[in-house]
C-alpha cells in the first residue's frame, strides 16, 4: 500500500482536513446524516439555503426520479434565519469540519442582510451565496444569469460578511459561466461553487401533466456530471488567468471518489457531493475515503492533483 | 439509532400476485425497528435506478428484517429479481411509527397497507393487548395469502383476528373496509382508543373522516416520493393543516389525522 | 385494442406518416441502418450534418460513454456536398418517408450556398440548419448563440432555399433558447429543432488526460432528456404565443414511444430519435410503433397529442 | 446482410481467468458470418450502459453463435452474469473479416486476439487450406485453455496447431509472438500469401512493422470504442495514410496494415 497522502485543503479562504463536503440541500442541516457518518470523515458541510425569514416551499409533488438522475423543485423551503441560529449552527458549530452557510435572498439587500447576520457568527466558516436556484420565482437564477447581477450581490455580501470568506453558489443555466465566475471573483468572493441543477422537466405520459407541482425542477446526479466537469474546467482556466486567487468548488454527480478526483483534475480545490447521499447515506464519507485511496495510490495530494489535467 | 448497512438477501419468495416477501440480514436494523417505521432500500448498485424505494417494516424474526412488496414499476421489478446470497443497501429504521399505546386500538388496512399493520398486530399481540383489525382488499385474488384463510376471513398471517372485506364481496364482507369500521365505531360503550391506518389514499382520507366525526384519534401512515427518507431532501411533503408541509419521512410517515390537510394531498 | 390512430403530421412544411424522425448524425445517410427497418417505419430522416468541402473530423477517441448518455465530438465528419449530391441523396429519394439534409456552413455564405444547392433537388424535403455544434472550433455554435446570428443565416438559408421548407437545429448551451428560436422564425424558418448536445468532458482517473481527443464534447442520451423536454415545452410557449405557424421537432435521450410521446405533449409536433439508434438498430422503427400504440391507447392522433400537457 | 435480434443466452461460461465462452442462439447471424466480423451485443436492456458492446465472433454451431470475452469494465462485468435463458440484443455479422483466399496464410493472435483468428483457422481448415498459427501470451496463466495444451503449446481449441510463445516462457517459446513469426517470414521459398494478425495494438504495430519489412501482405484487426457498429456514427475513427479516417466497424475491423497510420494510432 502507498502511504497515505496529503488530503488537507485551503480552498476559498477556508482549511478542510479533506476536499470533499457535503451539497447545500442535499445534506439538511448536518445532523440528520450524522447516524450515517464518522465524525471528522469529510471536510465539512454546505447548510441548506437559509432565507430571512421561514419558507415552506413549493407543493408536492417535489421530486421525480430520471435516467440516471432525479428533478427536484423543493422551492428553498428551509427553517429561516432566526431558527436556523437558534437551532441548527449551535450543534453543528460543535461538530469537526467547515460550515458553509448556503444562503439565498430576494433583492441584494435580503442577501447583504443574511451575509451580515451570518458573517458575525463565529461557527460560521464561510458563505456560498446561493444566485443560483431555479426553482423559485424571485431571485435565485435570475441573479445568477447576468455577470452585473452576481458582482452587484457578491460585492454587497461581501461588504457585509465581516471579512468572512464568500463564495458564491453559480447555475449551470447559461451560456457562458465564465464572465459569471469572473464577476464574482472581481467583486470579492473567494471561491465560485459549480454547479448547480439544470433546469427540467418530466411529463407523465399516462396523465399528460408534468410530474412536478412546480412544472419545471432542477436536474441533479450522475446523469449531469459530464456537464459539470466541463464548466470546471473552463471557469478554473478563466480564471486562473484572471484571478488566480480564487477557487473552484465542483459538484455535480459525484458518486464515487474518482468522480470526485476527476474535478480535482479539471481545476476545483474542493467538492461537494450532493444527490449521491440520498442514494448512499453515508456516500459523503465513502467518498472522501475512496479520494484519499486514490491520492494515494496515484502519489499526489489533493492539493496537487487540483487542476492537473493534461491536455 | 438508524443505520445503514449491506444487507444480506435470504430469501425472496412471491407470496402473491405481483407481491412479495423479501427478508434481509439486518441484525441491527430489526433490533431497533418499530410498527409503522420504513427503510429506504437500494433495489440496485448501480446510478439508475438512482434513488432508493422506501418499504415499510413488515415484521422482524430474529435479526432478520422481513418487507412485504408489490411489484409497480422498474424498482421492484429489479428487487423481485434479487437473488438469495446478494447484497443490498438499506438504512433504518426510519420516521415516526404508531403508537401502540392507546386503549383496543382499531387496525385498518388498505392492500398493501397491510404490509406496517401486520408488525403493529404483531407487537400488540406479544403484549397481550387488546385490539381489533380490518383488511380491505379490491378481491380475494388480491393476496394470495387470504387462500389460507378461514370462509369469514377470519385469519391472517399467523392468527391474528383480521375482518376481512373485499370490493367484489369474494371473501369477508361484502364492501369498502371503511363499512365494518363504522359498525365497529357506532357500537357504543366500547369505542377504539384509537384508529391505526395505512392503506390507498382514497382510503386514508374515507378512515380520517370516520373517525373525525366519532371523535377518535387516528393515525395514518402517509405516502410521498422519497429521495433521502432521512428529513434531509424535503422532498417528501405532506401538506398540513396550518399551511406548510410536514415530511414524510421525518414527522411521519405515521401522523395524527388531525395534521394533515386532507383536501390538499 | 383500441382503434389505430391518425399519426400523420404536418410539421415545418413537411408532411410525415408519422411524427418520428431520425436525427441528424445519428442515421448516417440512411442506408446504413435500412436493413433494420422496415420501408415507411418511420416519417423520415435526418442527414448527417452536409457541408460545402469534405470533412475528416476530429482524431479519435471521438466518443465516450458517460451515465445514461455519451459524448461525441466527431467534429462533423462528412462527404461533403457533391460526394452527398452524387451517391447518397439518389438512395434516399428512392425511400418512403421525408429526407431532410442537416447542413453546416463555417459563414453565412456558406449556409446560403448549401441551401441554394440542396434547396434545387427535387428529393431533398427540408432543410435543417445546424447552427449549434459543440465540437467545431468555426461556425457551429457561436452562431446558435446569438439570436442575431441565428435570424441572419437562417435569413440567408431561406433566401436561397427556392421554397424549400428551412428548419433551424438550436443549441441547449443557452441562458434562454426563446430568443434564438423567435429569431429563427422571424427570419422565416418554419420549424425549429432542439435540442442538439449538452457540451461536456469527461476525464480519465488513472491517465489525468480527458477522454476525447477534441478534450470536449456533446452529450446525448437519455440523461438529457429533462431538459430536452423543458426546453421544447418553453419554446413552444413562445412560439405558440409570437410565431403560431412555426412547429417545434423534439429530440434528445428519446427512447420509448413513451419518450416521444412526451416531447410531443411538451409541444413539439414532431421528434427525432437519436442516440437510441445506437443502442438499438430497430430503435426509430420501434418508437414509432409504440407511440402509435400509445396514441391509440390514448385516442388521440398525434397532431392532436402536440402541446396536450395539462398543468 | 445484417440483422438484429434478441438473443437466448444458451451458455455463459467461466474459460480463463476473467475470460468467458458466451453461446446465443442467433440463427440469422451465425449463418452469415465470416471470420473477423463482429457483432455488437447490449448487456443489460437499461438505460445504463448505454451502449452496445462490440465483439469478434468467435465461432459458430449450428445455429449458435459463440462469443469469447474477457470481463474488463460494467458493461462485460454485468454480461459475465447473464443467465442462460436470458436474451441479449445482438445485431450483425458487421464489419469486413479476413481474407483468407492467402497462399498458406499466417495467423497471428495476442491474447484475446485469438477470438476470432480461432474462427478464421476453423474455416481454413475446412476448407483444407495450409495455414500457420501464432499465438502470443503474457503467461499460460492468462489463458486456462493452455491446460489442455500439450508440453511445447502445440494444441489449442481442437486441434489445430498453434505456435505458442509466452512473455515469461510458461508455454511455448519464451518471447514475443513476434519472434516465431520472424523466424516463419525469414525461411526462405515458403513465405506466408498473407499475415492476419489480431490483439493488442503493440503487437499490431509490430506485425505490421514486420510484415512491411518482409513485404508480405498484412491484415490487421483494430479495434476502437463504438456507438453503432453499423457505420453511422463516425465514433470509431482509425487513421488512415492518406489522412483522414478509416470506421473501424465498416472498412474494418479488418484492415490492410498498409492503410493504417501507425503514427497516429
Ligand atoms: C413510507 C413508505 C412505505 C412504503 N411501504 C411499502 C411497502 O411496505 N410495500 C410496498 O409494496 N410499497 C411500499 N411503499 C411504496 C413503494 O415505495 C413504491 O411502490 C416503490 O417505491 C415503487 O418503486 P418502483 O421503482 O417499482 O416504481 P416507480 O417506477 O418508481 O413508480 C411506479 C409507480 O409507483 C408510483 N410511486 C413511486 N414511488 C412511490 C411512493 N414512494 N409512494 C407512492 N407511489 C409511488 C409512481 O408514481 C408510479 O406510478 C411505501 C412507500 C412509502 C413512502
Ligand atoms: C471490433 C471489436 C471486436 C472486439 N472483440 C472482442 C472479443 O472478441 N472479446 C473481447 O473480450 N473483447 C473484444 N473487444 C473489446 C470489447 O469490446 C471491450 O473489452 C468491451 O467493450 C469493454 O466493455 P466494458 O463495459 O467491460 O468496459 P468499459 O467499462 O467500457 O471500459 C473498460 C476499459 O476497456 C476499454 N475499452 C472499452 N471499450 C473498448 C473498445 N471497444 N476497444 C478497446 N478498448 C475498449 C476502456 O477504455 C477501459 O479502459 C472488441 C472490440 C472491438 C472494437
Ligand atoms: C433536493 C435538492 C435540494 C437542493 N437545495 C439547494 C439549496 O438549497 N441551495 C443550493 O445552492 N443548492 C441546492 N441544491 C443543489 C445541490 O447543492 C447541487 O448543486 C446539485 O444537486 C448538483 O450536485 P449533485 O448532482 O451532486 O446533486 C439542491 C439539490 C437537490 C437535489
Ligand atoms: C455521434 C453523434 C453525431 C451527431 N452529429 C450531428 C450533426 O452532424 N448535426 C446535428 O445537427 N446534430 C448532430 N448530433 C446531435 C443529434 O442529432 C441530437 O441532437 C442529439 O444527439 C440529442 O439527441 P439524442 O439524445 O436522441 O441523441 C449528433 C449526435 C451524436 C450522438
Ligand atoms: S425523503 Fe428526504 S426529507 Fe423526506
Ligand atoms: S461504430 Fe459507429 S461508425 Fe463505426
Amino acid at each position: 500500500m502507498s502511504p497515505a497522502a496529503n488530503m488537507a485543503v485551503f480552498v476559498g479562504g477556508v482549511r478542510l482536513a479533506n476536499p470533499v463536503l457535503a451539497a447545500s440541500g442535499t445534506f439538511g442541516y448536518g445532523r440528520e446524516y450524522s447516524p450515517y457518518l464518522e465524525p471528522g470523515a469529510i471536510g465539512g458541510l454546505v447548510t441548506k439555503g437559509v432565507s430571512l425569514e421561514p419558507r415552506v416551499g413549493n407543493p408536492p409533488p417535489r421530486i421525480v426520479e430520471t435516467a440516471c438522475g432525479m428533478l427536484n423543485a423543493i422551492g428553498l423551503a428551509n427553517v429561516g434565519l432566526e431558527e436556523f441560529l437558534a437551532h441548527k449552527l449551535p450543534w453543528l458549530s460543535e461538530q469537526p469540519g467547515a460550515v458553509v452557510v448556503n444562503l439565498y435572498g430576494e433583492s441584494v439587500a435580503e442577501f447583504a442582510e443574511l451575509a451580515r447576520r451570518l458573517g458575525a457568527e463565529p461557527g460560521v466558516d464561510a458563505l456560498e451565496l446561493n444566485v443560483s436556484c431555479p426553482n423559485v420565482k424571485e431571485g435565485g437564477m435570475a441573479f445568477g444569469c447576468h455577470p452585473g447581477a452576481v458582482g452587484e450581490v457578491t460585492a454587497a455580501a461581501v461588504a457585509e460578511a465581516q471579512g468572512k470568506p464568500v463564495w458564491v453558489k453559480l447555475t449551470p443555466n447559461v451560456t457562458d459561466l465564465a464572465p459569471m465566475a469572473l464577476a464574482a471573483a472581481q467583486a470579492g468572493a473567494q471561491a465560485v461553487s459549480l454547479i448547480n441543477t439544470l433546469l427540467a422537466m418530466a411529463i407523465d405520459p399516462k396523465t399528460r401533466r408534468p410530474k412536478l407541482a412546480n412544472v419545471v425542477g432542477g436536474l441533479s446526479g450522475p446523469a449531469i456530471k459530464p456537464v459539470g466537469l466541463r464548466m470546471v474546467w473552463q471557469v478554473a482556466g478563466a480564471l486562473k488567468a484572471e484571478h488566480p486567487g480564487v477557487d473552484v468548488v465542483g459538484l455535480g454527480g459525484i458518486m464515487s471518489g474518482t468522480d470526485a478526483a476527476e474535478y480535482l483534475i479539471a481545476g476545483a480545490k474542493a467538492v461537494q457531493v450532493g444527490t449521491a447521499s440520498f442514494t448512499d447515506p453515508t456516500a459523503a464519507g465513502r467518498i472522501a475515503a475512496e479520494l484519499a485511496a486514490y491520492c494515494a495510490g496515484q502519489e499526489v495530494s489533493a492539493a496537487e492533483l487540483a487542476g492537473s489535467l493534461r491536455i | 439509532m438508524s443505520i445503514s448497512l449491506k444487507a444480506k438477501v435470504m430469501s425472496n419468495q412471491p407470496v402473491g400476485p405481483e407481491i412479495f416477501l423479501l427478508t434481509l440480514e439486518a441484525p441491527a436494523i430489526a433490533d431497533a425497528a418499530r410498527p409503522g417505521q420504513f427503510v429506504m432500500l437500494r433495489v440496485s448498485p448501480g446510478p439508475d435506478p438512482l434513488l432508493a424505494r422506501p418499504f415499510s417494516i413488515h415484521g422482524v424474526e430474529g435479526g432478520k428484517l422481513l418487507i412485504l412488496y408489490q411489484v409497480k414499476g422498474k424498482g421492484t421489478k429489479l428487487l423481485a429479481q434479487a437473488r438469495p446470497g446478494s447484497e443490498l443497501l438499506v438504512w433504518g429504521p426510519l420516521g415516526r411509527g404508531f403508537d401502540l399505546a392507546a386503549e383496543r386500538p382499531a387496525l385498518v388496512a388498505g392492500g398493501m397497507g397491510i404490509a406496517p399493520l401486520a408488525f403493529a398486530a404483531e407487537r400488540l399481540e406479544e403484549r397481550g393487548a387488546a385490539f381489533d383489525a380490518f383488511y380491505g382488499l379490491a378481491s380475494k385474488e388480491a393476496f394470495i395469502a387470504w387462500d389460507s384463510v378461514s370462509g369469514d376471513g377470519a385469519f391472517f398471517l399467523e392468527d391474528w383476528g383480521w375482518n376481512g372485506a373485499s370490493e367484489d364481496g369474494s371473501v369477508g364482507l361484502h364492501g369498502l373496509v371503511t363499512e365494518p369500521l363504522r359498525t365497529r365505531l357506532e357500537q357504543d360503550g366500547e369505542r377504539p382508543g384509537a384508529v391505526l391506518a395505512c392503506g390507498p389514499l382514497p382510503m386514508l382520507k374515507a378512515v380520517a373522516l370516520l373517525c373525525a366525526e366519532f371523535e377518535v384519534a387516528c393515525q395514518t401512515s402517509l405516502e410521498a416520493p422519497m429521495a433521502c427518507g432521512v428529513g434531509a431532501c424535503l422532498g417528501c411533503a405532506i401538506p398540513s393543516v396550518g399551511g406548510g408541509y410536514l415530511r414524510a419521512c421525518q414527522e411521519g410517515p405515521v401522523m395524527d389525522a388531525s395534521l394533515v390537510d386532507w383536501k390538499k394531498i
